[in-house]
């Protein structure tokens, strides 16, 4: 809060010199980058492409809307990666106990559930801030999973759960329809029900949400589970499209999951989000690596471009925040 | 217009990988090829490697030479890759029979050769009596080589030298720094350590500056794997005992070229083994030695 | 050329000074609003220059472009005849002009002392004297007569004492001219007094004093002059002795008011709610009970304990002894949640940190008591949530562009109205309003008081909490008066005197 | 903020179980730890591991109090360990160019100062949040050095520089007395001088800070440049440790850091730190690390225990606050 109403004066004056640029949403920058990239590179519009990119997006994608939640809450969830790569473990081994793929899953979800409720239970009843809640269960979970698999990665002995991220559906790819399985839900709760509401009430001011009757508690309890659940999702999903279950994967998602919903717009104070925000800064972090793997730029210089795009980025679309309030 | 063969490694960030790069680039330029070299950020990045993949295939190349990062998981997305191109695997296997070559290191013999070379090293500081502590430290969980490279260690230790009790079998988070915390607490915990094996690059580094830290050279040997200036100074120093040297450029240089053979119909051998070599300060002067040890990167 | 350049040049020829500061056409436009229209304004040396008008009237606008919190989008200022820029609060500090603003702005996480030099910190070597500013911190307030501790952190402190050490901030760099907007508010009649004390001893110094307040009685007991805005218009400066409130409040509001207090009396009902012996935190032993159709008053000074009682009741602190009777139930409150279950409902004191979500949309505020009940299996009704905030806005005419507006671009009074507006809605059966008018202006404070009688009419009590004596003494049926946490005094509707009153709060030195 | 209030009315209820536990401060609750660790393992208490332990701790140490000074004014650094990695390869390729030391450490030290000020311009001219602008930089920094050394280690080639990180003075390791050169003008600075006060100023209420005529802006460029230094400090020590320069290393630092930080008492929401508890912060998490390798604990276990433990630490200091108020 401290550093942006700080800011706010500066930005008006250089508006002007940008009138073009300053007034695009960032849907209109993605389109931007995509049309830059297609005319740049021949492969970059192909079928095949297109797919890829929704795939590869996807995953932070679901991660971001669920992180989000948090955010709004005025927390923070590192564990993300984290559940991501021991759920990833948990799935694995229940299939290759033999569970029937739909039990293996919902028990996964489960658990993702039970890390968020345990989550909001060190936030709400032990008094500890998300970060570090968060940030421990990130440590133990990745050791939990490793001795669950004593390191080693366990194969999925299942096709059929394997092909399913393979797959597409009215030829896009089923990975990018679980992005619109949670993400469209996802809208409709954050906002057009009153929990969404009470979750931004929790992130604006959690003593006048309470005296109004919100149960801040609970509410902290939702955001997290719902987080947990994101988390364990994208972990079936990732056992699904690399087929293995290893805790050591989704390293760092949590920060491209938090990434991916500041340049959409979410604030890191609580109080605004969406869920179309996270969404577009996943793909276009998505898009920034893709397009870079196919002009070929070296792997160093990507993470420099990558760096500077995010800021260019975020920059015109707080210009155009700004002007539109 | 040139063919496009595009390598995908595991972990560009490091050095090891980039002279398996700088080895497709030389075949590429000698061949006239175009060698985009693409490559997850981490070996653990097993996602990030997929992803990479299917963009490769995306780009229609004449084939790929790629080395996965996680055996099992790679093994459908080289087969669907497989399906439009050629694909030659470097270094680690993938779990799939569409490989048309497969050129590499057997880390699980890496790891047995460094077993002999730390036994050797202890042998020799202990006038011969080849018994003590000695440890195992890993860079990161859940990177296959790495694990093959342990297995060896251990399978050749129980196998061929029963003196050698293996103490610690650690893993650090990737960093030089961890691993020589790892080290120097290893150290202080276990008088009797004799010996040290550290399964990659970045944590011969970190153990080698613990050793030196602690002037415990020729009393602690250390076993690292893969080479660099630092090593070999810490070789020349007497720090470090010994070398797991593959041959990364040869990989890239031979990956190509047989790529390039393969998109053309030629037939081409199955399975290369490009060696992994013991170096100590006696014979790193060799030739064939010295070549290993300095690449020409450019 | 407009009324007060001609006033003024009439006050020149008259022999009086030059004025310190000159307003020509300043204006102040924010996206979407038009906060300050065109104001030529003279304020003279020495002077108490009082300034009203309704709540987003542009009063503290003006204010803040005075001390270069904000910057003008026109017009000019002249200090002491030279055009200044005033666009920085440290370019108005050098002039020797500061203020005491309306949100208490200053820095909950450090003390008082800290604040009280803030930006002006007393160093040697380099090195902070800390000491030596807690002492000269304590003494400042000493000297102005508040018993504030200097060395605590200034989050800890109620928002009426908050206020004092602004004040007292500001007396401390307001060398030529000092703003007080709506000081009061929070304060109670000896407080007050304190602060009158110190602004006519200022005068006496020489500094010239924007004063703005919503009470009248204290605009005409401490000001020279009065100048009047209307939707960012001015309307006109009166010399004092020259006007009357009626005049004051028809330049205000442009209608005449004939009565503040709308006072109704209903037949009481049956006990809504008791509390019987009650302790918690800040009070103890208190004894109250309210019936439909009856206001009961809480009268104390700051910190005396009312407003810890009255969410002790509503559950947000654990009562320690005593209990709570729901008609005639007794009940255990565990959380605000029980409270709002069994039909209570509270509009907090502190708007900035219990009353609002300052950065969510103005509907968003006025709705968020109500969503369970404008939703269907937790989806909300579209149609409902817009009719509800529209008609608090309409009802209460909060001053905002539209309900998405943020609740924190609105007027000090305006979020107030918010406050309100949210429970008027919710069908509770005891309200509970502490200090439901600060900074609220005449025309809506009658309207509000209105709304007490209706709600009274449809079989409601109300727990009315106001530092201002003249508030709860007209409305209350019941009035009790608390000092150090402790209920000293009850009467009835008008049944002693306001000194009487008085002298219980401060209770026999 | 939210969360924090959220959790208060909870707390008091269980504190009175916990009545010798409660009264720790974070200094007892190390101490306690030591004690159990020297009973558990006799090399912990011998000298060699104490100046392990120190050496250590340190590098976090110094981090933890820069990103407290950011972390003050409600920012938050996630560049410091890229600068660290950065730093070691500046310093490398200068020492080994033929600069004096002092020169090659003074460089870099204006360059981690740079880097600092560069994030200060992100934020108050350029309006982004702080999480953006120093995430943008972790990953293009990492870039950068990359580029620069080309993905290879770079080794020093100055035996008196990396002779400095193992020696001693006094019976303290050299790397201990870094810690106590930065953390005594921190505190100073932080707890005695106008600036300091003006970083609490901000980070509690950046308008109230304005309005009293403290420059926000200055303050907050101020804030992220202590922050860069210190990185760039540790980034030296680190290069006089491992003796190579590596863009690569202190990965995840920035955590480690951020995490001593709020371990210490740092609250995310801004306002609240010290200079004593991000450095008690480090040398818990390191005296976890150096205990569990001594008692030989599983890697996998330690990971485990190090987030229970981090759990605990905070939960009995966050009692001992609550009741101190
Ligand atoms: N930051 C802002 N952005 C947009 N509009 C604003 C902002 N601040 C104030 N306004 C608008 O400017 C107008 C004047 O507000 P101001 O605070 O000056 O009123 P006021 O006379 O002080 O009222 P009150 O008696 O309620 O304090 C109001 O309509 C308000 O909504
Ligand atoms: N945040 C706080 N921290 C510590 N003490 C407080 C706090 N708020 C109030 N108090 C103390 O609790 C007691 C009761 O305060 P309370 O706010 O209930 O009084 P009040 O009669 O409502 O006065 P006010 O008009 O200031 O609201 C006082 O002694 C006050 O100083
Ligand atoms: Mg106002
Ligand atoms: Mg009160």
């Amino acid at each position: 809060m401290s550093t942006e109403t700080a800011a706010a004066p500066e930005a008006p004056r250089k508006r002007r010199n940008f009138n073009v640029l300053f007034g695009l949403t960032l849907l209109a920058l993605l389109v931007v980058l995509w049309i830059v990239l297609s005319i740049a590179t021949p492969s970059f519009a192909s079928p095949v492409n297109i797919a890829n990119l929704l795939r590869q997006g996807s995953m932070i994608a679901i991660l971001a809307v669920g992180q989000t939640f948090v955010i709004i809450t005025g927390g923070i969830d590192l564990s993300v990666g984290a559940v991501v790569g021991f759920s990833t473990v948990v799935t694995a081994l229940m299939i290759n106990a033999g569970w029937p793929v739909w039990l293996a899953v919902a028990t996964t979800l489960l658990v993702g559930i039970g890390i968020g409720v345990f989550h909001g239970f060190g936030i709400v009843k032990m008094g500890l801030p998300p970060f570090i809640i968060t940030l421990a269960t990130l440590t133990s979970l990745r050791g939990i999973g490793l001795l669950m698999t004593n390191g080693n990665s366990i194969n999925i002995q299942s096709e059929a759960f394997q092909t399913f991220s393979r797959g597409s559906f009215g030829g896009v790819p089923n990975l990018f329809w679980m992005v619109i399985l949670v993400g469209v839900p996802a809208y409709v709760f954050l906002q057009h029900t009153r929990w969404g509401r009470y979750l931004f009430s929790v992130g604006s001011n959690a003593e006048a949400a309470r005296l109004s009757g919100v149960n801040v508690n609970r509410t902290i309890y939702m955001a997290y589970t719902l987080s947990g659940l994101c988390a364990a999702f994208v972990g079936v999903l990732l056992a699904s499209r690399i087929g293995i279950g290893n805790p050591t994967q989704a390293e760092g998602w949590e920060l491209q999951a938090i990434a991916s919903s500041v340049i959409g717009g979410t604030s890191l104070f609580g109080a605004v989000g969406s869920v179309h925000g996270p969404l577009l800064g996943a793909f276009i972090l998505a898009t920034i690596n893709n397009g870079a793997n196919l002009l070929n730029v070296n792997s160093f210089w990507q993470r420099i471009i990558t760096g500077v795009l995010i800021i260019v980025i975020v920059y015109f679309d707080g210009l155009r925040r700004k002007g539109g309030r | 217009q040139q063919p496009t063969i595009p390598i995908i490694v595991k972990d560009t960030t490091s050095f090891y990988w980039q002279i398996v790069m700088a080895g497709a680039r030389a075949a590429g330029k000698e061949l006239g090829v175009n060698v985009p070299e693409l490559g997850a950020q981490a070996e653990t990045d097993v996602n990030g490697q997929i992803s990479i993949l299917e963009n490769a295939v995306a780009g229609n190349p004449a084939a790929i030479v790629i080395a996965a990062t996680e055996a099992k998981a790679l093994g459908k997305p080289i087969d669907e890759a497989a399906a439009k191109v050629k694909v030659v695997g470097i270094d680690s296997a993938a779990d799939s029979k569409a490989f048309t070559s497969f050129l590499t290191t057997d880390n699980v013999q890496g790891g047995r050769v460094a077993a002999d070379g730390l036994a050797a090293a202890i042998g020799e500081a202990n006038g011969g009596k080849i018994e003590g502590d000695v440890a195992l430290i890993t860079a990161q969980p859940g990177a296959g080589s790495l694990e093959q490279r342990a297995q060896g260690f251990k399978e050749q230790l129980a196998a061929k030298y029963p003196g050698l009790k293996l103490v610690a079998d650690r893993y650090a988070d990737g960093q030089a720094t961890t691993g020589l915390n790892i080290a120097t607490d290893l150290i202080t915990a276990n008088p009797n350590l004799k010996g040290i094996f550290a399964s990659n690059l970045i944590m011969a580094q970190g153990v080698g500056q613990a050793i030196a830290e602690n002037d415990l050279g020729g009393k602690v040997a250390l076993v690292g794997f893969d080479s660099d200036e630092k090593l070999i100074s810490f070789l020349n120093q007497g720090v470090i005992s010994a070398l797991v040297v593959q041959d990364p450029y040869r990989m890239g240089y031979d990956g190509i070229k047989t790529a390039l053979a393969a998109s053309k119909g030629e037939k081409v051998e199955a399975n290369v083994d490009t060696g992994a070599n013991l170096v100590t300060k006696a014979n790193m002067k060799e030739p064939k030695i010295d070549a290993l040890l300095n690449p020409k990167l450019n | 050329m407009s009324q007060a350049a001609l006033r003024t040049d009439d006050a020149l020829a008259r022999g009086a000074p030059a004025p310190i500061l000159e307003l020509k056409g300043l204006e102040k436009r924010y996206p979407g609003t038009h906060a300050l229209k065109p104001v030529d304004l003279a304020f003279l040396p020495g002077e108490i220059h009082a300034v009203v008008g309704e709540n987003g009237a542009g009063k503290s606008t003006l204010i803040k472009l005075l001390t270069g919190a904000i910057v003008r989008t026109g017009g000019d200022m002249i200090w002491e005849g030279r055009s200044v820029p005033l666009s920085t609060p440290l370019e108005a500090q050098a002039l020797g002009i500061n203020a005491v603003h309306q949100e208490v702005v200053l820095c909950r996480h450090l003390s008082v002392a800290a604040n009280i030099f803030l930006g002006d910190e007393e160093t040697r070597y380099g090195l902070l004297r800390q000491r030596a500013m807690v002492r000269d911190a304590q003494k400042i307030l000493d000297d102005l007569g508040f018993h504030l501790p200097a060395g605590v952190m200034l989050g800890d402190l109620t928002i009426g004492q908050q206020q004092l050490v602004a004040a007292a901030r500001a007396t401390v760099r307001g060398t030529k001219f000092l703003i007080f907007d709506e000081p009061t508010a929070y304060l109670t009649r000896r407080e007050a007094e304190q602060l009158f004390a110190l602004i006519r001893r200022l005068k006496a110094q020489g500094v010239t004093i924007i004063y703005i307040s919503h009470r009248m009685e204290e605009v005409f007991e401490l000001a020279d002059r009065v100048s009047v805005l209307r939707d960012g218009t001015y309307v006109g400066t009166r010399a004092i002795g020259e006007t009357d409130e009626p005049e004051l409040v028809r330049m205000m509001i442009n209608r005449s008011l004939e009565q503040i207090y709308h006072k109704e009396h209903f037949a009481f009902g049956a006990p809504i709610v008791e509390a019987r012996n009650l302790s918690g935190k800040g009070f103890e032993d208190v004894s109250i009970t309210v019936r439909e159709g009856e206001i009961v008053g809480l009268y104390g000074l700051v910190g005396a304990g009312r407003s810890e009682f009255v969410t002790t009741l509503y559950g947000r602190h654990a009562k320690s002894a005593g209990s709570i009777h729901w008609q005639g139930r007794e009940v255990d409150i565990r959380s605000e949640h029980d409270a709002i279950k069994l039909g209570m409902a509270l509009a907090p004191e502190s708007r900035r940190d219990q009353g609002l979500c300052l950065n969510l949309p103005v509907g968003f505020n006025i709705n968020l008591p109500v969503y369970k009940r404008i939703s269907a299996n937790g989806l909300i009704s579209n149609g409902e949530e817009k009719r509800q905030a529209e008609q608090q806005i309409g009802g209460l005419r909060i001053k905002t562009p539209t309900r998405h507006a943020l609740a924190s671009s609105l007027s000090g009074g305006n979020q107030q109205k918010i406050v309100i507006g949210k429970w008027l809605n919710h069908g509770a059966k005891l309200f509970i309003f502490d200090e439901p008018t600060v900074g609220v202006d005449v025309g809506t404070k009658a309207e509000i008081y209105r709304l007490f009688g209706e709600l009274l009419r449809n079989g409601a009590g109300i727990i009315l909490i106001s530092s201002y004596l003249p508030e709860v003494y007209e409305l209350a049926d019941t009035l009790h008066v608390f000092r150090r946490g402790r209920l000293v005094a009850s009467h009835g509707f008008r049944a002693a005197t306001d000194e009487t009153v008085l002298t219980e709060a401060i209770g026999k030195a």
